[in-house]
């Protein structure tokens, strides 16, 4: 079965970004077929290469970025959210005159008519947030 | 739309009030850009959700922008399934009253204009809710 | 030796409004801040709760959030008093602290 | 033709578990995740409400996070069903669409 | 203490379950940091917050650090004024038995073993709540 | 009066950094002094200064900014808190071996000591979250 998903809180915050996590790893064990993950509302900062969690803990932004990698995911962060949440890619940040950016690899940023086409393709949306 | 596109039941569901926190605004950010997929779209105004609809918002004094306007323009973007959870507005002391007069152009009936907000009982929402193919909850 | 508490969100939404009252001593006040102005409207379900309160402590909620979202000082329940930033401020300065029930 | 409905937070903090349980249908399960999974215990001001929906649906609570916060299968009400995230996933295949109570 | 320097009743009300989100874990970070200072320092469990004090928390399979243990360090960081709210409690369904037993040595009388959490009523936590100088809710 | 204020939810998704902003404001142009804004948990993501909002909305980064420079604010955003959430000034980001910094001008990041300190030294602590 294809599965969408929507992350609308950051890491660490809230547990969102953790059980969409386990939710998605889960799901492609299982055989499933992940379309997308989308980050909307705050689910944005997943998306930032500059975190340094505590060495003890867990560290999403990686490990998000490594199932993408292993899977081959589509990592979606929205770009109208990114704006006013300070996530910026290359292309962004010369666009808008910022003297830096900080996407985390496998990343990428579009818009939120990614997150309407995920919910028409996949067979089941499922959502994580505060 | 061409028979071989897909079509899916969309419903929206506001369950917060405005400006305390952006899920009110940025939901209504997703309903207007998916407007254009043509999708069968639903919004329904449960709990706190009722307040996104009031009356007279005024926003000067807290510094933000006002977006109530914008639910005018939701039948322009061809939403008309609009619904209001009676029940959240009795818990609240509020009636359909207290909420903005929207209204849309049905273009099915020579554009006559009709009320855009349906208020409904929790019964007949959830009944909504069980008809969907994709809900999200802001 | 008084507090003041601040409630910022919607008794209909969070406990922090009803754990608020719960925990008051005569002469504290509470003032309703962001979505937490709602509580105080007449003929909502908190309204007995917060009206109950109304004889030892004093309510405040603060205008400019009362004006976002719709609502007037007429739609209060009686001995609710709106306040703006400034008010907000002098609450804090005549309470002996602040208790934010987040 | 039935729903998945997930609830993330407790019905000691906020109104979704509630809201959720009044929107259900016949047939309709309810998986209790995160904080969501405090409602579920025997004895707790919720457990009446949610035992009162459990003949017309299915209630379910996620495991990992039920361990993490201490408690464990005997603690919580009759026929409530722990599954694991692999579980979660079979519940959300399983149902035509999820409702995620935000 | 020297008699110049300011000594404050600090209290940390700890009002939300842990792992669900982060308050429960940055809220014992202030508490430890901030008994460097050496203030009058109180802890309150209260409302889910009586869940971080939860027996046998194991986060193995949520993937996070399982913090419950570091509550056990409070009495060495000089924190041993540490209130449960009964009514919390009660509310749950939990009883102090479902709690872990923490103990501190009490230094004013020979490194006596004390348990470190004393449930109180809600009416007693409030008049704790009015004598504080500083007060943090997570 | 001597305030210390303290932020514990980033700029958009919740009303708190508005409202601190507010209040801050107020205190100030009745003549109180406020001894310290402290920004922790997701507070701390009001230091960035790669945001971009929307054109027709309000900056809160450099409302911050600007409210600091007026009237020589110590904006103090937590490191512990802003590592986890990426938020970097250039010495932090050397330290890390990270290749970007992105902390806003006029904030500066410090250790959560500095909120006792803002505890004790000021009046009165008044805090915003979520």
């Amino acid at each position: 079965m294809k599965f969408s998903v929507l992350v609308n809180e950051g890491p660490y915050t809230h547990q969102a970004s953790d059980t969409a996590l386990a939710f998605t790893k889960a799901a492609l064990e299982k055989g499933h077929e992940i379309f997308r993950v989308f980050f909307y509302h705050d689910g944005v900062n997943n998306g930032t290469r500059l975190t340094v969690p505590p060495q003890d803990d867990r560290n999403l932004q990686q490990m998000w970025s490594d199932l993408g990698a292993k899977y081959k995911l589509d990592l979606v962060v929205c770009i109208a959210a990114a704006q006013r949440r300070g996530i910026l890619d290359e292309n962004e940040a010369k666009r808008q005159g910022k003297d830096a950016n900080n996407i985390a690899p496998g990343f990428r940023i579009s818009g939120l008519g990614q997150l309407i086409e995920a919910g028409i393709e996949a067979d089941r949306l499922v959502v994580f947030g505060d | 739309m061409s028979e071989g596109s897909k079509k899916k039941k969309f419903l929206y569901i506001n369950r917060r009030a405005p400006y305390g926190s952006i899920y009110a605004l940025e939901s209504l950010e997703v309903v207007l850009i998916g407007a254009a997929f043509e999708q069968d779209v639903s919004l329904a105004f449960i709990d706190d959700g009722v307040y996104q609809l009031m009356k007279d918002q005024d926003t000067k004094a807290i510094g933000m922008k006002n977006f109530a306007p914008t639910y005018r323009a939701l039948g322009d973007y061809g939403v008309t399934k609009v619904f209001v959870e009676k029940e959240s507005l009795d818990e609240r002391g509020l009636s359909a009253d207290d909420l903005m007069e929207l209204v849309y152009e049905d273009e099915n009936e020579d554009y006559a204009e009709k009320p855009l907000l349906t208020v409904v009982d929790r019964k007949s929402l959830a009944a909504v809710m069980g008809e969907q193919d994709v809900v999200l909850s802001f | 030796m008084s507090t003041l508490h601040t409630v910022n969100k919607s008794p209909f939404e969070r406990s922090t409004f009803m754990s608020c009252l719960g925990h008051l001593q005569p002469g504290d006040a509470v003032l309703m801040i962001e979505d937490g102005v709602v509580g105080a409207r007449k003929g909502g379900a908190f309204a007995g709760a917060l009206a109950s309160v109304a004889g030892a402590c004093k309510l405040f909620v603060l205008g400019p959030d009362l004006a976002a979202r719709g609502l007037k000082e007429s739609d209060l329940i009686d001995g609710v008093t709106v306040v703006d930033y400034g008010g907000f401020v002098d609450l804090a300065a005549s309470h002996d602290r602040t208790n934010s029930w987040l």
